[in-house]
């Protein structure tokens, strides 16, 4: 009787499918974007002393965040070389020579539709940047920047294990982490609290 | 062993079955759905600083005043200035969108000739070689501005003409100024101290003059109220929004204003409503009803409502001389809440001449309405920021839109006080785009500069030391220190207004009582008032909801 | 959705709807999942073929479920419902004897007294060493002749009564051919040996259900005339004339014939 | 805090000048209408209707009726239908929230609404070349196939907030939060404000005898409140039966 | 050719007399182009979007909707029948089974196809499943009919899996077996889901208190409509059973059920919708003089219109309503076939023209003194649409018919003399 043989093709099916699904599937959704130059935030706060995030990613007295500085912050201290580094010479000659803009990735950005008011989290809230940002600040090491290729999302939203099971405190910024964080709080907003 | 059809299906069940238990089928569900939120193909506003500037609208000669919210160096929204003097905040509902007209699908974006591209180049080589061939007629739509001074700079050198189109409301103080001798430009109506104002046909709500000025002086003093203090009749064939809204809407056969002011002008002779001794008209007052289709009753009526609450003051759609007379007739010349005589501070705005004669090349600046059309063989160059359709312009020259040029503001035709303002170029343009003024000063650099003209004449008001500038708060010109000081208030918005002062200083003299024909301008140009291209908002807007219907031709 | 999915409400009125949903689908998933359980289970307990066997038979036609003793004249009429299967059948014994009135005259095939036949047209001779030889009869030899193929089960391999015992090709037509009787497979012959299998029952050896003597001949002339009938009914000219005998080789001769009913008509297919 | 944002439209002050409409539709970045737009499938948050009393000759009144979402208190119409709760209403401001982002475009909402405050996104929206540079950038663009609203002009009450939480204020300056249409109004013909504050002017206003509702009585309790001093618009407003002739708006 | 007429041969069962392989392909083409067109027209509406229905603002819901509501009053013959059979054992009902699982499982599955196109966003449509929000009878609606289409779909499975060849896969035969065990468990579950969104899809309408034209009171959460529409599908199910049945009969031109089926299933029908009839008049008056006053609407805000006036209301209810409720009743009538047929006809006319007035009337009536009365008329998209699900439940059920035991043919006939 061949019914053992059929269980086994079957099984053989499913045990395929299941792998494809969660080692393969993760690696093909997203596609892996160089940022436009290393940048190192450990450097930068041990040689500079710029330890604290919004002494370039500033809040502006009525709230508005700059988020990403601009090249004019950076001219600040880069306006002509100062060390070697192959990146920093390509900030000066690229960008602020120029006086272009940096096109950097930005992994923690939240789509179009959404308001999120810094200032209302740090001012109002009192967090600190790392519970959303985690200890990126402190890191020595550039992002490598990962779109999704359907939504076209940062890899950041959705956080980096496809499972979301046993997740860093700050990985992932899906709309139900910050429902989450809000209900922790109780603190209560419509949809319009946050979207746009 | 082999593999039959029969174990690929029993393996592809197992694979289904197994891909369920992955997250390929529910990310991808979620992925999709979050795509079907930012379609790639769905424009999104710039990301960057947000800031908040204000400017005036140069749509119009009206020179209200814009708070400009700006984002990525771009103008995004359009607001009034509660604190401008006039408009106090009001604006039309044309600026709201106005930010937009620059991207208006008819803005000019390149040079034409003939109806096929050209470059900058080509025009100025044609237009240097007309000058060499015979006189220029320089044509312009506001006189007294900085660049209207390079205009007609340029017109005298030339040895040519330059002419001045004057919008309707300025064409209804033309009858004063023809029988007073004060230019129609230093004339104004001092609404703001009118107790009645009897429009025969003007749009009085609906964008006359400075839009907002009147609408707000209406809704404080007349809306909704059983007796207000400013009584708004309204003489009008049809019942149009201002009739609509009118204390009184005064109903009477189309094109019959003429026969209606003779009968309320013999009215007001006959039953000495008037102190004032003027020519009484001929018509008979039957005559009058039977051509406009009142009772004698009611053409009585109305003229006793026109003296019941003082001052009064008549306003015609147009240069009707006939119904200007009756302001004559009702002392309303040179009175408050009358027609009145501005100061002129600031360097007299030059007279137009009369006749065109017949000139080889023909510019028209921007501010001309595209309405306007002379009759001539000269070669027409025609600046514009919007093409306005079927025209006879040799060379269309893309001109800067809203918001894309500096120049500066002046007194609206209709106002009875005094104003300066400076209007920055705070939006990059949206194309290469000249002003008539840029492009006469590269055919001869020795013409005045219009920034260089805007610095005299806020020299000129720090010298003056009279008024006061209107900026965040208002401040006398007395409390400057310098004259840049002034310019920098300017330049960021601010608003000078001269001091309100007592009308008065000119007089009409009525020899008989007019005939309904304009007195001739000299020409024979058709000069009608007519808003420029429509925000594609406001178009759409009109179109969706027909409170006015879309003006032909111009849909977005 | 889920207590933890946005917009979930602890309201009365959320719970009672979604509980009523999972029970729903619960009820749904659970139906399809115990139809398969049973239909996996009825594999392994080998219970897969009778059924099938039985659903076939319920399909059938009366015209083709003539009892064997109708066919062998002991009643005047019996119409069996019981799938063939004297084995189980109550009224057997009482029926089994009563006289046989069908003389048995030449029906134009050929049929032995010592073999047992069943309604596939296999028959079944026990041997000495209480193997059992299966074999095709006379009427599927004429009908089939000399098939282009011969799949025949591996020595050891366990056949269920009216299962699949081999599986035959002729022309691009498949011939599953139904075991008589279930047991387990010693050795297996071929066209030229005159049988194909030889078996070893399963417990107690009870031919019951196939068909002998008297029966047979009733049996076969009924099958004669319905093969003529089935085949006159599709496309194919007149073959049979009365009282002439079956051609061989028939498939060969009448390709263009329905077969794919004919064969099934004839049980000679599962 | 809970707030109860609302409106009083002055009829009598309303000169049908458009000037809401147009402001409203830039500051939430509607897109033009499509050339095969009809009125009755484009976008317009606020509309302005015209409405005649049905007279002929001097006799004739016309009033101007500008219609936005009703922001509906009790009962409101389009949040108990919507089927995955793409319309709440918020506890916070009472305001109607529209979820674009949610919504599946089933359109049951634009049913349920007796004032036809909800529209459709018939088309992908397309501004002319170059137009998008003139995008409000607090609202986010709309895509084809979903139903959207009045949401109350929600950017200007989002940088509100944060120039609150900026200063370290809890409550928000309410001259921070000003809605598009009541700034563009040239006659100051509408009133915002908090109707659940009694000091607020919006709340004596709404309750002054002249003021009324669209369609009162079928109890969904607007927060948009009309006032007039013609007895013919309220009742026409208030009681349908009075039907008005040839009134005007498609 | 030969090859495909052998092939077409031995997938129609055993014994079983069907038209000729190229009479029923001619009898295909149209309705497979008539098909193909509406693919053609839906793909447009989702490519390009809603714009190009002749919907708009005021009309959200057209002609879709209105049909959709339609046809799945008229599948209401599927779950009805199956109750009676396996709950209320009418053994004698059973013949028509198969049939009206078909005719169910096409109505439904076309009626959710239209729904797909009508969305306009499709894509996000399992957020109502994910975010449901259970105040919305349209919530109710979703979730009842694809957990019903779903039970419909493992109604038909056995009788797919007797098709003669599928059937020759022991496991296929096997399953059918046991899963035929359980369909009473299914049916039960069937009928709950469908009196619950038969009902609610009246509920749709019921519950708008901003449209009083169709804001009715009720009993707890649920307004009349919702019995009514409960009332209405079960009785015009049977009646739309027959008529199917009967057209079945007349393109194949065989007896294919015995006239006493017809008989009963007409009785049910008549007896359900003169009930509809009585119920309907009585929630009638009460709307009319209490639930539309007290909102501020007279009925002659809703019937001074033309071409929508009293007419309508009358229509569905006495010549669409009681008259074929009679014809259907009455044994002098209801034992002629001609006159049953009349009669279900006129009531499944009665039932669309209920639906139409709830979906498009409504919206056509102006609910602000200052608004006016609109008319919509569909674009050739969305009709080309409808017909092509119509088309896509001719052939289905046509393939069904040839291919599958729609109607068990009855035992002991000779196989060769044509039975069905």
């Amino acid at each position: 009787m061949n019914l053992r043989r059929y269980l086994l093709v079957f099984g053989f099916g499913f045990a395929l499918a299941v792998v494809t699904g969660w080692v393969a599937f993760p690696r093909a959704l997203y596609v892996r974007r160089e940022q436009p130059l290393a940048f190192h935030h450990k450097t930068h706060s041990e040689k500079s002393g710029l330890t604290q995030c919004d002494s370039c990613h500033s809040l502006s007295s009525d709230g508005e965040f700059a988020g990403m500085p601009s090249t004019e912050i950076c001219a600040g201290c880069h306006a002509e070389k100062l060390g070697t580094s192959k990146s920093e010479a390509t900030l000066v000659d690229n960008y602020v020579k120029p006086g272009r803009e940096t096109p950097w990735l930005v992994s923690s950005r939240q789509p179009a539709n959404v308001w999120f008011s810094h200032a209302i989290h740090t001012r109002g809230g009192g967090l600190a940047c790392s519970e959303c940002h985690g200890n990126y600040g402190e890191s020595d090491e550039i992002r490598i920047y990962e779109q999704n290729r359907i939504s076209g999302y940062s890899r950041d939203i959705w956080g980096h294990s496809i499972s979301r099971l046993r997740r860093a405190p700050h990985d992932g910024m899906k709309m139900s982490d910050c429902e989450a964080c809000h209900r922790h709080h109780n603190i209560e907003v419509g949809c319009l609290g946050c979207h746009e | 062993m082999k593999f039959s059809r029969r174990d690929l299906l029993i393996g592809s069940a197992g694979a289904t079955a197994g891909l369920l238990l992955t997250p390929v089928p529910w990310k991808l569900l979620g992925d999709v759905s979050i795509w079907t939120q930012n379609w790639p193909w769905i424009p999104q506003p710039a990301r960057g600083p947000v800031e908040t500037k204000q400017s005036f609208c140069t749509l119009c000669d009206g020179g209200c005043g814009v708070r400009v919210r700006m984002a990525a160096g771009y103008p995004v929204g359009i607001a009034g200035i509660k604190n401008h003097p006039i408009t106090k905040g009001a604006l039309c509902p044309l600026a709201f969108a106005a930010h937009q007209l620059n991207w208006h699908p008819q803005r000019l974006r390149e040079v034409r000739h003939r109806g096929r591209a050209a470059s900058w180049g080509e025009a100025q080589a044609a237009f240097e070689k007309a000058c060499g061939e015979g006189p220029v007629a320089v044509i312009d739509g506001r006189s007294g501005r900085a660049a209207s001074s390079v205009l007609e700079a340029f017109a005298r050198k030339q040895n040519g003409s330059y002419h001045v189109v004057l919008g309707a409301e300025s064409e209804g103080l033309a009858p004063y100024a023809d029988w007073s001798g004060v230019p129609v430009a230093a004339l104004g109506y001092d609404l703001e101290n009118a107790r009645t104002v009897v429009s025969f046909g003007a749009p009085m709500l609906d964008g006359w003059g400075t839009p907002g000025r009147f609408t707000r002086l209406w809704s404080e003093r007349a809306a909704g109220a059983a007796d207000p203090q400013l009584r708004l009749i309204q003489v009008d064939s049809s019942l149009s929004r201002t009739a609509a809204l009118a204390w009184k809407w005064v109903s009477i056969r189309e094109g019959s204003e003429t026969e209606l002011a003779a009968g309320v002008a013999r009215v007001l002779l006959e039953e000495h409503l008037v102190s004032s001794h003027g020519p009484m008209p001929q018509l008979s007052l039957a005559e009058v009803a039977a051509q406009t289709s009142l009772t004698t009753e009611a053409i009585r009526d109305l003229a006793r409502n026109m003296v019941e609450n003082r001052p009064v003051m008549v306003i015609a759609a147009d240069g009707n001389p006939a119904v200007a007379a009756l302001n004559v007739l009702l002392g309303a010349v040179a009175a408050p809440g009358g027609i009145g005589k501005r100061g002129e501070h600031l360097q007299p705005r030059a007279p137009s001449e009369a006749s065109i004669g017949s000139p080889r090349a023909l510019l028209l600046d921007s501010t001309v309405p595209w309405e306007f059309v002379p009759e001539t063989a000269a070669e027409v160059f025609r600046f514009a920021a919007w093409d306005g359709g079927g025209n006879k312009a040799d060379w269309l020259l893309p001109a800067p839109g809203f918001l894309e040029e500096l120049t500066d503001v002046l007194t609206a035709p209709t106002s009875a006080v005094e104003t300066y303002a400076v209007a920055m170029n705070l939006a990059a343009p949206a194309a290469e785009v000249k002003s008539a003024a840029q492009f006469l000063l590269q055919i001869d650099p020795t013409l005045p500069v219009v920034e260089k003209v805007i610095q005299a004449r806020c020299e000129e008001l720090f010298r003056i030391r009279q008024g006061t500038v209107y900026g965040e708060q208002p401040v006398a010109v007395t409390k400057f220190e310098s004259a840049q000081k002034l310019e920098e208030q300017l330049r960021k918005g601010a608003v000078w207004m001269d001091d309100p002062r007592r009308l008065g200083g000119f007089r009409c003299e009525l020899k008989k009582w007019p005939s309904g024909n304009a007195v001739s301008r000299g020409t024979n140009w058709d000069t009608a008032w007519a808003p420029p291209a429509l925000p594609a908002l406001a178009t759409k807007l009109y179109q969706e909801s027909n409170l006015r219907e879309p003006p032909a031709g111009r849909k977005a | 959705m889920f207590p933890w999915i946005d917009g979930f409400q602890w309201s009365v009125g959320h719970i009672i709807f979604l509980s009523l949903f999972f029970a729903v689908v619960l009820t749904i998933l659970v139906t399809i999942a115990s139809a398969l359980w049973r239909t996996l289970s009825d594999f392994r307990t080998h219970r897969a073929t009778e059924i099938c066997w039985r659903m076939n038979f319920a399909e059938l036609p009366d015209a083709e479920r003539y009892c064997r003793h109708q066919l062998a004249g002991r009643v005047a009429s019996r119409i069996c419902d019981n799938a063939f299967e004297c084995r189980q059948c109550l009224k057997y014994p009482e029926f089994v004897a009563l006289p046989a009135k069908t003389p048995s005259q030449n029906v134009g095939i050929d049929f032995s007294n010592k073999l047992l036949y069943h309604r596939g047209h296999t028959w079944v001779r026990p041997e000495d060493d209480g193997t059992l030889t299966v074999g095709l009869d006379e009427l599927a030899h004429r009908m089939i002749g000399r098939p282009d193929s011969v799949e025949l089960p591996v020595k050891g391999s366990e056949i269920e009564c009216n299962g699949m015992a081999w599986r035959m090709m002729k022309n691009g037509h498949e011939i599953q051919v139904r075991a008589p009787i279930e047991g387990t497979v010693v050795c297996t012959g071929g066209v030229e040996d005159g049988w194909y299998l030889r078996l070893r029952p399963r417990g107690p050896l009870n031919l019951r259900h196939l068909l002998r003597g008297a029966e047979v001949c009733g049996w076969l002339s009924g099958e004669l005339d319905r093969l003529q009938l089935q085949l006159s009914a599709s496309k194919a000219q007149p073959c049979l004339a009365d009282g002439g005998t079956l051609m061989p080789e028939l498939m060969d001769a009448m390709p263009e014939a329905d077969w794919d009913t004919v064969l099934a008509a004839t049980f000679l297919n599962v | 805090m809970s707030a109860r944002y609302g409106m009083v439209i002055d009829l009598d002050r309303c000169t049908g000048c458009g000037a809401c409409m147009v402001a409203c539709a830039a500051e939430n970045n509607v897109p033009p209408a499509p050339p095969r737009a009809t009125p009755r499938t484009g976008l317009t948050p606020m509309l302005v209707h015209k409405v005649t009393n049905g007279m002929e000759g001097t006799a004739r009144r016309e009033v101007f009726i500008p219609v936005t979402c009703m922001q509906c208190g009790d009962e409101t119409p389009c949040v108990s239908v919507c089927p995955q709760q793409a319309v709440q209403v918020d506890k916070a401001t009472g305001i109607v929230m529209q979820m674009p982002q949610r919504c599946l475009g089933c359109r049951y909402c634009m049913v349920a609404c007796p004032y036809h405050a909800r529209y459709f996104n018939w088309w992908d929206p397309a501004w002319p070349a170059g137009m998008e540079k003139s995008l409000n950038p607090g609202v986010a663009v709309r895509m084809r196939g979903v139903v959207e609203k009045c949401n109350l002009c929600h950017a200007r009450l989002h940088s509100a907030k944060e120039k609150a939480a900026a200063a370290g204020r809890k409550e928000l300056d309410p001259a921070d939060y000003i809605p598009a249409c009541l700034e563009a109004c040239p006659t100051g013909a509408i009133l915002f404000g908090n109707l659940a504050d009694e000091n607020d002017a919006v709340f004596s206003v709404a309750h002054s005898p002249d003021a009324f509702r669209l369609l009162a009585r079928l109890g969904t309790e607007p927060k948009v409140y009309y006032k007039s001093g013609q007895a013919w618009v309220k009742a026409l407003a208030e009681h349908h039966s009075e039907r008005a002739k040839e009134s005007k708006h498609v | 050719m030969s090859e495909l007429l052998l092939i077409d041969r031995r997938w129609i069962a055993r014994g079983v007399e069907r038209s000729s392989t190229m009479r029923f392909l001619l009898w295909l083409v149209p309705w497979v182009a008539l098909l193909a067109l509406g693919i053609y027209a839906a793909g447009l509406c989702l490519y390009y979007g809603l714009n190009q229905t002749n919907m708009d603002n005021r009309f959200a819901f057209g002609m879709w909707i209105f049909l959709d509501l339609a046809i799945i009053a008229m599948g209401a013959g599927a779950f009805f029948t199956g109750f009676l059979v396996y709950i209320l054992k009418q053994e004698d009902l059973k013949p028509i089974l198969n049939s009206a699982v078909v005719v169910g499982l096409v109505c439904y599955s076309g009626a959710v196809a239209v729904l797909m196109v009508d969305v306009g966003q499709p894509l996000r449509a399992w957020f109502t499943f994910w975010y449901p929000n259970t105040h919305s009878m349209l919530t109710e609606v979703t979730f009842c009919i694809s957990c019903y289409l779903l039970v419909l779909i493992l109604e038909y499975i056995p009788v797919l899996l007797r098709n003669r060849q599928l059937r020759k896969v022991p496991s296929f035969l096997i399953f059918e077996h046991q899963l035929h065990k359980l369909v009473p468990v299914l049916a039960a579950v069937g009928a709950f889901l469908s009196f619950f969104h038969q009902g609610s899809l009246g509920g749709l309408y019921g519950v708008l208190r901003g449209r009083p034209f169709v804001y009715r009171q009720g009993f707890a959460i649920w307004p009349s409509t919702f019995f009514l529409f409960i009332l209405s599908a079960i009785a015009v199910g049977p009646s739309f059973l027959i008529l199917v049945t009967a057209a079945a009969e007349r393109v194949t031109g065989r007896h294919l059920v015995k006239p006493g089926v017809f008989r009963k299933l007409g009785l049910i029908s008549g007896v359900l919708l003169a009930m509809y009839v009585a119920v309907k008049a009585v929630d009638t008056l009460v709307w009319l003089n209490i639930t539309s006053p007290s909102l501020g609407f007279g009925p002659r805000d809703y019937y001074s219109y033309w071409p929508i006036s009293s007419t309508f209301l009358f229509a569905v209810t006495v010549p669409l309503g009681l008259f074929p409720a009679l014809l259907l009743i009455m044994p002098i009538t209801a034992g002629k076939r001609g006159w049953l047929l009349f009669g279900a006809t006129l009531a499944c006319a009665g039932v669309l023209l209920n639906r139409f007035v709830f979906t498009v009337q409504t919206l056509a009536l102006p609910t602000l003194a200052f608004d006016d009365f609109l008319q919509y008329s569909p674009s050739w998209q969305e009709v080309a649409t409808f017909g092509g699900v119509i088309a896509y439940g001719v052939i289905v059920y046509s393939l069904s018919y040839r291919y599958l035991p729609l109607f068990d043919p009855p035992k002991g006939a000779d196989p060769n003399v044509s039975v069905d």
